[in-house]
């Protein structure tokens, strides 16, 4: 059941390779407009490809002669918007798949009163669509996805609109579901990937910008984006020695080799990346000296209230760079937009790789 | 869209005020002119007219007849509609004007169109003959006369539904697994419901008030090929106001049998 | 400007001294267009305008005010309707005549030459209806032959009855001798002895509402006169 | 759905292959008729009719009125079709039928009606005729005929419409501060554009067509009343084909005025 | 300009009383189907209530008798769905509003071409909605409600869709622009009510179970969906001492008295409330012993990667409870769905406040 496609699209300047071994969960992220769903779509034979080919256990979904329509597929969509069709009740749009496979009446129904249990929407089976609210139309949208075992599943942005309850619950449904079939899940939230996904992929401007195993790639990332969603703190420059970096505007940046991760040659194109929590600041006047550390002037943009903590944006000469204080010491340091300030980071918890 | 295609009783359906100028004149420019035809219905004198063996088989006629074109109007229609507004889009506009056509004739002209293709020496009929079917004078010619003048109303009317309905339902439904037949019958049809049925009203009203071309194509003989507009045509000949209380029938009947069909079933379809 | 349009046309004629709504019933269509021509040419400065229209139609647009300055019916019945509502000027005087034919497809493939042979099993006969003035002369022309017709068709006008003809759906239709000769070759006729018993009239009336009375009355005697009833004979038609 | 309601070009669009053989049908239906006039047609002696004064005044005279009725059906129609499917739910059922009933009512029966209100003696027509304004028998009978006949179709196919479309869009602009005559303008019409379109290809192709209405209420006077059916109606006394070859320009005429405005603009404003 | 509304509808099981005070920005929350869409529509005018009243700076928005239509009552909607205009393109959508209020063609366009950039989607001005990404159109879908400027602006969870590096940047739009607004927003992240929300609201079944300022409430939340949402363990009983409750099922739980929240008298209803960090887990044979601690045995459910961590869901008698690990530990623990354990937490680290 593995599935691999390529294709390119002039117009969305969209020209991607992209594949799911059998089994995998594979988690797409990239920002808005990246061409996640375009790449959903593709797959699923809602839109037809410049050029390009996909294969999906040794059948071609479409190449440049052939192309299988989408109910041939086996390739099951939950897009972006959860789509109920209006004129069935709850049940009967999670029994839609299983009837259109050829089950009975009877099993489809039961099949759908099903899932509709997992996702704990059973009690709005007699419902309309039009009497849902947002994220009960949510799940029964990804019931109606999940009944209908396809050979590969997509899942667009499952998780949209549920509450803080049932996010997980259906995050530990899917965890479930998933370990047995070949999917793939679009997401904006890192802790899916790390929950549900085998190997992350990163689509930007239509293309692949980096891809690898979802605990790697979130612990290391080598994208901008990677490390934007994993929460942390990303400098792009050339090795000087072990562990050093130069960037422009910022100087040399010193850290430490990952045992594991690609030593850099000097010279090389290499990230440094640490965590906002690693990241102290002081007073112009008061930075203190000591063990090897990274201290760059910058100006405070930005204080946002993060539950426990004050995270600060503050701009360097090269990128912006978050720090997380608790609130007592923002206000100790009487910090607020426009603020001068040092931002100091320990070479130690800066970790410098390949690029 | 259809989520709240019915507008909710307890929601926002924000009218210009304005908007009902226009419409109540438009309401009064139907309605005055069948009042005046009202006021000059004598009904004591035009009861046993109304009941009359020939009245009644018209009326019969003309239901039975004005049905099954519409079921034809249906079964040809829909599908015609669907290609329009989704099949491959080479020559759409062609095929759309083509089909538009009989909508301009006037019907006696489109009778006569029939009786030049369909007729014992038209183009197709001259081959039925052969085999010996013969179509003109029959009750299926009027039936075929009202599918012609009536098709293009469904036709237009559903293709404009489908248009703003559009596709992404159906789309939903494949990637579930449904071949396009079973999305055909399970997703894309209820979904344009209350374009159907206005189709179906239509064309169904366009068969029901049919004359010119029934009249050229099929003839006109009692129990056979006479509708209710002929006999009110020939009433006419003899007594205008009597013709006028026959016709009062026809409209009658009509508006119970759509009141009762659209009303309830087709648009409670959507909004139940 | 369309209130004016029309009204104008029958108010207006009286100042102007030339203009005449006529009108007259469809089946006079070919013939009229040509007399009017014939009298603008023998009126200079007049004009006239035609409505042609079933004759019930025409009798239902008078009685409902229609201007207009003469009518000619197909039928004497309609003429009457017009006369008991006090439309006409004077009395209605009859114009033209015309009996009925046998008309048939010109390789006349049921082989009809009398008119029983209408009457012959498998022949598809179309007629006027009852209450058209064509239905009721073929009813007197069935009656004095003595014979009752099983018709496959029983239609609105002659028109229609010709139609079917032409298009050889029907093997025999009755219409008039003037609408045998109007199709030219197009069927061809068989005329039969009891076609006399049924003879039609057509009626012409000068109108009371006519704002030129004196012009309206000219075009009916124009009609009646020796230059109307050439017209008149050459389409067919017999004299009063 | 109106986010995609023209289907694109690279997407998915499935319909049942079976479909084809019904619409084929269909097309093939109203098709061969059309062949069958066309083969009939001895264009050679025809021309000369088809170009005389009397056609050529009678096809603008039809022309004219089409679009003037077209208009009015506008005019008083989308209001209409708006109040029906949005207005306040009481009664909304009656007035639906109500708006029906020129449908089914056979068009000459339709005219007497309008004669009977409007005429010289009617109920409206008598108060009409003390300030000196006559309407029967002139051009603007025509169009009142034509509008008559017409109106129902625009009302009937543009409710459906309205009804597919629902009213989200409306509701999300009422809350960003849009009065509903703003709404209804620059959210409302351009919405429907599609089922509008079709509505108004639908009034514009039966008041080309309108024959009988016409004829009773208006008369047939050369260049004031005498719309091109009328003058088709008139030339089948003389010579049923003739007529034919008449009607065809009708046909042509129509085709190309719809065609270039639903083709292009109206159906373009959504899909562009 | 502050706004008050109070209304029922007895279909939805709807009954809240809702109140803004001039300038402040509500976060309300609550589970799917809690009724905050429903708040929404009643408060814009898409929705009449069976009975209530709402008055926005002194004007009845609606009451018995009276009842203002949308347009009239200066508040704008951002729906839970974007909803844009399909026949305008992307700029005319954020300059409907200014034109519906009367601005000139000119000025509604800068205003729209403004709040695009604010939004970073001046890119996609003249595009059409169909041609938008999912998270493309819900920044359009933001900058078209803030063009409208309203009196009251209702932003129904406006980061749905939004990429890591969209969601921040539009949170702090949202932080500088509400600043000077009245306003009242919907969503499941704690952190939007942390950045955004003077108060937060939360909302079950239809009812205002909960309210109070955003850092109180997060901090010592009082309803299970509130503790949920803050990421906390949640438990109910009556207090039997100061700093100890009597948990069904569970019996005693030791912990500490908050010193700024109200101490809970013996015999009252209060709640226990602790991070899953401070949660440890030992094999049943090693329970440590030592100062004041909570031990519970439970049964583990469920094991969950998150990010550097692992989550474990352990049943007991009384509720789940959720501790965080390291994996290091985690595998140590041979832990599995099924494994039999005890959950320990330390009393200093269990606050105890009445409910
Ligand atoms: N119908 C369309 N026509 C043309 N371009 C389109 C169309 N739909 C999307 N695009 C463009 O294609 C690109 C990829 O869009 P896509 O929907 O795949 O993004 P995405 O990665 O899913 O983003 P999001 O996270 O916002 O959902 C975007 O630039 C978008 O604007
Ligand atoms: N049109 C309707 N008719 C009847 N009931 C409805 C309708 N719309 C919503 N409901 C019901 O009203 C309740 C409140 O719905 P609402 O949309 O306000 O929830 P919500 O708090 O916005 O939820 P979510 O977080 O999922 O968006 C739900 O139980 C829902 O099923
Ligand atoms: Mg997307
Ligand atoms: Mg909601």
């Amino acid at each position: 059941m593995s599935f691999r496609l390529e294709a390119a699209i002039g117009e969305r300047g969209f020209d991607t390779a992209f594949e799911v071994h059998d089994g995998e969960t594979v988690a797409v992220l990239g920002p808005n407009g990246a061409g996640k769903s375009t790449l959903f779509a593709l797959a699923a034979g809602l839109l037809r490809a410049d050029s390009g080919r996909a294969v999906l256990d040794g059948r071609i979904l479409f190449d440049d002669r052939a192309w299988v329509p989408p109910h041939a597929r086996g390739v099951a969509l939950l897009a972006q918007e959860p789509l109920l069709f209006p004129h069935l009740n709850v049940v009967e749009n999670v029994a839609f798949g299983p009837r259109a496979g050829g089950a009975s009446r009877h099993d489809a129904r039961g099949a759908a009163e099903r899932w509709l249990g997992e996702v704990d929407a059973l009690a709005l089976a007699d419902r309309r669509p039009a009497q849902l609210s947002g994220g009960q139309a949510q799940r029964v949208a990804i019931a109606r996805a999940l009944a209908a075992v396809p050979q590969l599943l997509l899942l667009d942005e499952p998780f949209a609109a549920l509450d803080v309850a049932a996010a997980p619950a259906l995050r530990r449904l899917l965890r479930r579901v998933l370990a047995k079939r070949t999917a793939v899940i679009i997401t904006h939230e890192a802790l899916d990937a790390h929950m549900l996904a085998d190997r992350v992929v990163v689509l930007e401007g239509g293309r692949v910008v980096e891809e690898g195993p979802t605990a790697e790639l979130l612990e290391r990332p080598r994208s901008r984006f990677a490390a934007g969603l994993a929460g942390l703190n990303f400098l792009q420059g050339r090795t000087t020695a072990p562990g050093r970096l130069r960037v422009e505007g910022l100087g040399d940046v010193f850290g430490v080799e990952r045992p594991e991760a690609d030593a850099a040659l000097a010279g090389e194109d290499a990230v440094a990346v640490f965590r906002p929590a690693d990241v102290s600041i002081y007073r112009p006047s008061e930075v203190p000296h000591g063990s090897p550390r990274n201290a760059w002037r910058a100006i405070v943009e930005e204080l946002e209230p993060r539950g426990p903590q004050v995270r600060v944006h503050a701009a360097t000469p090269r990128a912006t760079i978050v720090a997380d204080l608790t609130p007592a010491a923002a206000a100790e340091l009487d910090l607020g937009p426009g603020s001068a300030v040092v931002l100091v980071a320990k070479a130690a918890a800066v970790a410098v790789y390949s690029a | 869209m259809p989520a709240s295609a019915h507008p909710e009783r307890r929601g926002y359906s924000g009218l210009p005020r304005w908007i009902y100028i226009p419409a109540t004149l438009g309401v009064l420019f139907v309605l005055v002119p069948l009042v005046g035809m009202l006021a000059r219905v004598d009904w004591l004198n035009f009861i046993p007219l109304i009941t009359s063996d020939s009245s009644l088989a018209a009326l019969r006629l003309s239901l039975e007849t004005a049905l099954a074109s519409t079921a034809a109007c249906l079964v040809l229609g829909v599908p015609m509609a669907l290609v329009l507004a989704r099949g491959p889009v080479r020559g759409r506009r062609w095929l759309r004007a083509l089909v538009l056509l009989p909508l301009v004739l006037p019907p006696v002209v489109g009778g006569l169109a029939l009786l030049y293709t369909f007729g014992r020496l038209g183009l197709v009929g001259r081959w039925l003959d052969v085999v010996g079917v013969q179509l003109a004078f029959t009750t299926l010619a009027v039936v075929m006369a009202q599918t012609f003048v009536s098709l293009p109303f469904l036709v237009v009317s559903l293709e404009g539904a489908l248009r703003t309905a559009g596709g992404r339902y159906e789309a939903i439904a494949a990637t579930l697994g449904a071949t396009p037949t079973h999305v055909f019958w399970r997703v894309t049809l209820p979904l344009v419901v209350p374009g159907l049925a206005s189709g179906l009203v239509l064309s169904f009203a366009r068969s029901l008030g049919e004359f010119g071309a029934t009249l050229t194509f099929a003839g006109s003989l009692e129990g056979v090929t006479r509708t209710l507009p002929l006999e009110v045509y020939l009433q006419r000949e003899v007594d205008p106001d009597a013709a006028v209380a026959l016709a009062l029938v026809l409209v009658v009947v009509a508006a119970v049998v759509v009141g009762v069909a659209y009303g309830r079933r087709l648009a409670g379809a959507v909004s139940a | 400007g369309g209130t004016t349009a029309a009204g104008g046309s029958a108010s207006s004629s009286a100042s102007s001294g030339g203009s005449l709504t006529v009108f007259a019933a469809a089946s006079l269509t070919a013939t009229f267009t040509e007399l009017g021509h014939d009298f603008e040419a023998a009126h200079p400065g007049s004009k006239v305008n035609f409505n042609f229209g079933g004759s019930s139609d025409l009798v239902s647009q008078l009685q409902n005010g229609a201007p207009a300055d003469v009518f000619a019916s197909a039928d004497q019945a309609n003429m009457t309707k017009a006369t008991s509502a006090g439309l006409a000027a004077g009395t209605p005087q009859i114009f033209a005549t015309n009996v009925l034919e046998i008309a048939v497809p010109p390789s006349n493939p049921a082989g009809i030459h009398t008119f029983q042979d209408l009457t012959k099993p498998g022949v598809r006969l179309v007629v006027c209806a009852q209450q058209v003035p064509c239905g009721s002369a073929t009813q007197k022309a069935a009656k004095a032959a003595g014979l009752t017709l099983k018709p496959v068709s029983e239609e609105q006008s002659v028109t229609d009855v010709l139609g079917k003809v032409i298009s050889g759906d029907a093997d025999a239709g009755l219409v008039y001798v003037t609408d045998v000769k109007g199709a030219g070759g197009k069927v061809s006729g068989v005329t039969f002895p009891g076609s006399s018993s049924a003879v039609n009239s057509y009626p012409i009336a000068a109108l009371k509402a006519s704002k030129n009375a004196s012009l309206a009355q000219e075009f009916v005697d124009f009609v009646r006169g020796s230059q109307g009833q050439k017209v008149l004979g050459d389409a067919g038609f017999g004299a009063p």
